[in-house]
């Protein structure tokens, strides 16, 4: 078992600060400002997949895996576009 | 996660697991051998599939003479049947919960677990030179989790209000309350059931995802493996995608039900078509788990006994790949009158249309392999054949229905029941008989007797088009499907001797069956004693002794080349073991590279 | 016994398409039954294993798989393609109400709502009629179609109509026939115990005679 | 004991170059991710379809209360990969006590949510849609419940389900605690505690999603 061992330790510090700041972030954009609502989803929606994803990548090792394992990881990525898009044309085309 | 856990607990205690005889209940009951755990599987699943074929014999007392008591209905309770004087006749409320479980058991408790639990266990580990399952011990639970399953589904015929009634796709809000089906508790444990088993198959699913990618023996790449293992792999990253949205959609519908939420109830703003959406996103995907280890099945058998390689080799797993992916993309085609918005009817048209080229794809390299070939027509041979020849008849009804224009009319008539029928009896139960057939060997040590296999086959082929070609024409004068009496509309009623004759077709067809079940027990015991490759194959099964031994290979296999090398010239006989190495390499043991870490062809 | 794969006669004015397309399908999936089928079986029968007989060794060829991936490719495009067109007119092109009415599914009947004399649904000259349809002919007939309770499905088998009637939601379908008189109405969902009974007629006049009942009817169910 | 154990005696690493306990843990998370998929989809085509029925974000739930609670989770995930840091040296004694901070940080999250299930239960914000003075469909409901009838339905759910998620993961970081207390995990076999963290953390990322979403959006 070498995961890591040719890196430096990972910053897991400063990971948890990002979070920590992007998580009081998004609730004063939620709860204080009064941007549009449209902006204010896709700001929101975009903080909360890079959270997500700076979990996936530092404290699931990610950065540290084979690229075959991204590959696999990304599989349901499309499906889940699929369902919910179709499912929101139902709602949206006329 | 804490079975993962324990897993590693076991791993690390045995080591090497050790080939001192193991007592009974270790052995035969909560074994952890991939081999045994296959077996089990079939014997429970097959028992499911005579369940089934009883319930579709019922359902056809009563089509083909509606309304006239049922022999031996007096046996079973008031609930199901109407007794009168002349005996017992059945009640509506029962012929519909007929229909669900017949649907329900046949594709989660005969066909689905037959090929993903039999074949998936039994094959996967020996084909690709693995000493068992990456989790023998997730392997048993998985096993064990099907077994609650089955016992909650079947004893819901016993409870107040009887079974299931709302057809195997439980359309809500039919489905939510008793109050719309009469069905109480039945319907609940119906839900809890196929969630339990739907966990079971996601264990199992992981299992061998995780088998296939990192339990390769050296040598065996990606572009070697069977094509039986391919596409049981595909099958299991559908199982691992799918199941998941069925379980949720699953438990949004039992919440629905119990603590009254209202997911899917349009009285208080729920959305009937998204449990629609959600079960055939499962859906879908599901009828190619069902039909994809069946081709894997079958290509292995054709190209076996028509000493050939397989034709196209690459395109067959592109295909197989391609069926994986397309599944996903076409739902909507059980939707186009659903009310779903018509234009994205187009686009399922389009998208479903387009899955019929992979299956075409495979189906003339079916033909391609047998052409020029030299094909010993046993019984496996001939099951397999058989498998081609129906699964063209229901692909190709498929496109009628993927007509959206002609799928008005046909939608939930007997021609989807046809093709339901054609691809999942003429296909997947076909190459179950085949797949059965060819692996007894292996699985008992003993080969089935042919000529009672021959008269199964021909009475089988022979009934099975009986019963289910006339379903098209039903279809197409209007019938429709999980209708309980069929002469309540006028323009129906002319179709009584067609049904008639249908119904006699199973009565017999099911008595078919027997010869199976006889030979299948009788071959266990007495079935002529078989060599370690009786068909002369070149997969890694066939090198170990039948059955083989716990951890499957006395020596790590080391592989050379595809598995379809049939009538090769460089080698003498008429195969070429994948284990065989080349007449350029002597074959001494000192000289074959590094065994046990795998080259980087290895991936 | 009906053994025959042509459809029954059809009455309304899309129903030639329908049962056209169906036909082309038929065709083109009928001849690669009888290709595929009879390879087969030749196969079968002269490659049948005889002493001395040694399979080809061969792989397969890249040329034979491109065609067989094309030619499927097209012809099942070429059908979607065609089958967008009449898919276009049933389902998406409603075109002017000549009749517009109101078709309620419930357990286990069709309730059918008319506009009465003043032309307009929802006033109070609407009348109704259980598990039948009227309906004049030549006329396009514009059915907002709901239900109760649970999902039915409204089935025209002769004028090859189905269209679910899912609750909470209207649906729009509609049709026009092209002969006088009486086909079915039918359900062909599941929706319950009496799925099976949930069955009603169609009625179709010419425009006088649907004139004059559609008065006599008005008139009968005035309060 | 090493990775060669944890592969039934298999060369450690072939094809995905990644043991078998965490190929196998990647795999069954995919197939979680499908699970929380279908549970978000319904609620983001439920919202969308009937958007009356949902109450403005902050106008039932408790907004600062539940960031608290985000954060609460986002310390248990450093807490769980500093244990792994620490048997990665070596260093047992560091494993076992990252492990317990994360057990107990872990655990309040739990309680704090049944917390906020029982203030907005009392509150008459519920999961069962036919508590609400419920008039049919486009119809804005009006009665004793607060919320909306779909809104208590999804935000149960999904939420529950969350919480069923970290309450099992809370029960086997116990498991892992237990193990680590006996001192079966060491610089060489760590495949335990990584396969661990690897559920932890993804319970923890489906939060950071559903926070944002059921939250705030
Ligand atoms: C093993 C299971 C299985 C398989 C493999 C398939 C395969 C296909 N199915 Fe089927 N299907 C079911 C099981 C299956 N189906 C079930 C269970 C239902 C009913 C569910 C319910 O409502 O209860 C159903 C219902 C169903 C419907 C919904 C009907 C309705 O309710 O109105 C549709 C509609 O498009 C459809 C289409 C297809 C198509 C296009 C294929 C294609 O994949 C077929 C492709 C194969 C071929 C086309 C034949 C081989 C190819 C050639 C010989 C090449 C030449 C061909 C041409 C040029 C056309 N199926
Ligand atoms: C793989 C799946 C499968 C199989 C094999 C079958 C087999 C049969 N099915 Fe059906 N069927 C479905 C899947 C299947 N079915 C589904 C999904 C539906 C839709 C349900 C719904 O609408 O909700 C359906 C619906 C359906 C209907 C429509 C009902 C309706 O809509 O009202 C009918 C009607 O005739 C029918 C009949 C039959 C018959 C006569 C058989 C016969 O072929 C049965 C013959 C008997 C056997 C196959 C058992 C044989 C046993 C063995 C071979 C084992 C012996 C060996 C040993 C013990 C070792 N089935
Ligand atoms: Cu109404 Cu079936
Ligand atoms: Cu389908």
């Amino acid at each position: 078992m070498s995961t890591g061992e040719a890196h430096k330790p990972p910053p897991y510090m400063l990971v948890w600060a990002g979070l920590f700041v992007l998580t009081i972030m998004e609730v004063l954009i939620a709860t204080v400002t009064s941007i549009p609502k449209i902006w204010l989803v896709i700001g929101l929606m975009a903080m909360a997949f890079y959270k997500a994803y700076l979990v996936a990548v530092y404290y699931m090792h990610l950065k540290w895996e084979p690229k075959r394992l991204w590959l696999l990881v990304s599989v349901p990525i499309p499906l889940i576009m699929i369902l919910i898009f179709v499912v929101l044309n139902e709602i949206f085309v006329p | 996660m804490s079975t993962i856990e324990q897993e590693m607990v076991h791993a690390a205690e045995g080591g090497h697991h050790d080939h001192h005889e193991l007592p009974f209940i270790r052995k035969y009951i909560f074994s952890t051998d991939h081999k045994m755990i296959a077996k089990q599987f079939m014997f429970v699943s097959l028992f499911f599939l005579v369940i089934g074929g009883l319930l579709a014999t019922m359902m056809r007392w009563q089509l083909g003479y509606p309304g006239e008591p049922m022999p031996g209905g007096m046996l079973l309770p008031d609930a199901m049947m109407a007794p009168t004087p002349n005996g017992a006749i059945m009640l509506p409320e029962f012929y519909n919960s007929l229909v669900t479980m017949h649907g329900t058991i046949m594709i989660f408790f005969a066909i689905m677990p037959l090929l993903v639990g039999l074949f998936g266990n039994l094959l996967i580990p020996l084909q690709i030179g693995a000493e068992d399952m990456a989790f023998p011990r997730l392997n048993m639970i998985s096993f064990w989790l099907a077994v609650p399953a089955g016992i909650l589904m079947l004893s819901s015929f016993a409870v107040e209000g009887g079974a299931a009634g709302a057809g195997w796709t439980s359309y809500a809000p039919l489905s939510v309350s008793g109050e719309w089906t009469g069905v109480y508790l039945g319907q609940q444990l119906w839900l809890a059931s196929l969630t339990i088993l739907g966990f079971s198959s996601l264990v199992g699913a992981v299992n061998y995802i995780t088998t296939v990618i990192n339990m390769r023996a050296p040598g065996m790449t990606w572009f070697r493996m069977p094509l039986a293992t391919w596409a049981l792999f595909v099958t299991a990253i559908l199982i691992l995608l799918a199941i998941p949205i069925l379980a949720g959609a699953l438990i949004m519908l039992l919440f629905d039900q119990t603590i009254g939420t209202g997911f899917f109830r349009p009285e208080v703003g729920g959305e009937p078509l998204l449990w629609q959406h959600l079960f055939w996103f499962f859906g879908h995907p599901e009828v190619y788990i069902l039909i994809l280890p069946a081709m894997g099945i079958v290509s292995e058998v054709i190209s076996n006994r028509a000493r050939k390689p397989i034709f196209g080799y690459h395109s067959m797993v592109l295909a197989i790949i391609g069926i994986g992916f397309l599944g996903w993309i076409v739902w909507g085609h059980h939707m186009f009158m659903s009310g779903m918005n018509p234009l994205l009817g187009t686009s399922f048209m389009i998208s479903t249309m387009a899955i019929a080229v992979p299956s075409a794809i495979k189906t003339f390299n079916w033909l391609a392999t047998i052409w020029k070939g030299d094909l010993h027509l046993d019984s496996p041979m001939l099951y397999a054949l058989a498998f081609v020849s129906m699964f063209i008849i229901g692909g190709l009804s498929g496109i009628f229905m993927a007509s959206t224009p002609v799928d008005i009319y046909i939608h939930d008539t007997y021609f989807i029941v046809a093709h339901i029928h054609y691809v999942l009896f003429g296909g997947s139960l076909f190459a179950i008989f085949a797949g059965i057939t060819f692996w007894f060997p292996k699985m008992f040590g003993r080969m089935m007797n042919e000529t009672l296999n021959k008269v199964h086959f021909g009475l089988t082929i022979v009934l099975y088009n009986l019963v289910f070609w006339p379903m098209h024409n039903l279809g197409l004068q209007g019938m429709m499907r999980r209708i309980y009496d069929f002469t309540q509309y006028e323009y129906l009623a002319p179709l009584q001797p067609m049904n008639q004759f249908i119904s006699i077709s199973v009565f017999l067809l099911v008595a078919a069956q027997s010869v199976y079940a006889f030979n299948f027990f009788w071959s266990i015991f007495r079935g002529e004693k078989a060599s370690n490759n009786p068909w002369d194959s070149n997969t890694l099964e066939w090198t170990v002794p039948s059955p083989p031994p716990h951890g499957n290979f006395p020596e790590m296999p080391v592989v050379y080349r595809g598995p379809y090398e049939y009538s090769s010239p460089e080698s003498d006989t008429d195969f070429y073991p994948q284990t065989k190495p080349p007449p350029s390499k002597p074959p001494v043991q000192e000289l074959i590279p590094e065994p046990v870490t795998p080259t980087p062809e290895g991936f | 016994m009906n053994w025959s794969w042509i459809l029954p006669p059809s009455f309304s004015t899309v129903s030639g398409d329908i049962d056209g397309i169906y036909y082309v399908i038929l065709w083109i999936t009928g001849i690669t039954f009888f290709i595929t089928e009879a390879l087969l079986f030749y196969f079968i029968f002269k490659y049948r294993h005889k002493e001395g007989r040694k399979a080809t060794y061969d792989h397969g060829s890249t040329k034979m798989e491109i065609a067989w991936t094309m030619v499927p490719l097209v012809i099942v495009l070429w059908i979607g393609v065609v089958s967008k067109g009449v898919w276009d007119t049933v389902k998406v092109d409603v075109p002017a109400a000549g009749l517009e009415v109101i078709v309620t599914g419930k357990q286990f009947e069709w309730n059918v709502t008319y506009p009465g004399p003043d032309g307009a649904l929802g006033t109070s000259d609407d009348f109704e009629t259980l598990n039948e349809l009227h309906a004049p002919e030549d006329q396009p007939i514009v059915i907002t179609l709901r239900s109760e309770d649970v999902i039915h499905s409204f089935f025209l088998p002769e004028m090859r109509i189905k269209q679910d009637a899912v609750p909470g939601q209207d649906i729009t379908v509609w049709f026009e026939a092209i002969q006088p008189g009486d086909y079915t109405i039918g359900c062909a969902e599941l929706c319950g115990i009496g799925h099976t009974t949930m069955g009603g007629t169609l009625t179709i006049y010419t425009a006088a005679d649907f004139q004059a009942w559609s008065s006599s009817q008005a008139q009968q169910q005035q309060p | 004991m090493t990775t060669q154990a944890m592969t039934a005696g298999r060369a450690p690493m072939p094809g995905m170059k990644v043991y078998n306990l965490k190929l196998g843990m990647w795999i069954f998370l995919l197939s979680e991710v499908m699970f929380f998929t279908g549970l978000i989809g319904s609620y983001i085509i439920l919202r969308f379809a009937h958007p009356e029925q949902f109450a403005a974000p902050g106008q039932v739930l408790n907004i600062n209360l539940t960031a608290f609670n985000t954060f609460l989770l986002i310390c248990s995930s450093v807490t769980m990969v500093k244990a792994y840091a620490a048997i990665q040296q070596g260093d047992q004694q560091g494993l076992k006590n990252w492990l317990l901070a994360t057990i107990v940080i872990g655990a309040s999250f739990v309680g704090v949510q049944v917390y906020e299930y029982i203030a907005l239960a009392g509150e008459g914000f519920v999961p069962i849609a036919d508590a609400y003075h419920a008039v049919g469909r486009h119809m804005p409901h009006d009665g004793p419940a607060i919320g909306g009838q779909l809104y208590g339905s999804t935000f149960y759910t999904m939420t529950g389900f969350h919480g069923t998620h970290v309450s099992i993961g809370v029960l086997c970081l116990c498991f892992t605690y237990w193990r680590a207390a006996k001192g079966a995990y060491t610089a060489d076999n760590l495949g335990g505690v990584e396969i661990m963290g690897l559920y932890w953390h993804f319970v923890d990322l489906v939060w950071i999603i559903l926070f944002t979403i059921v939250y705030l959006v």
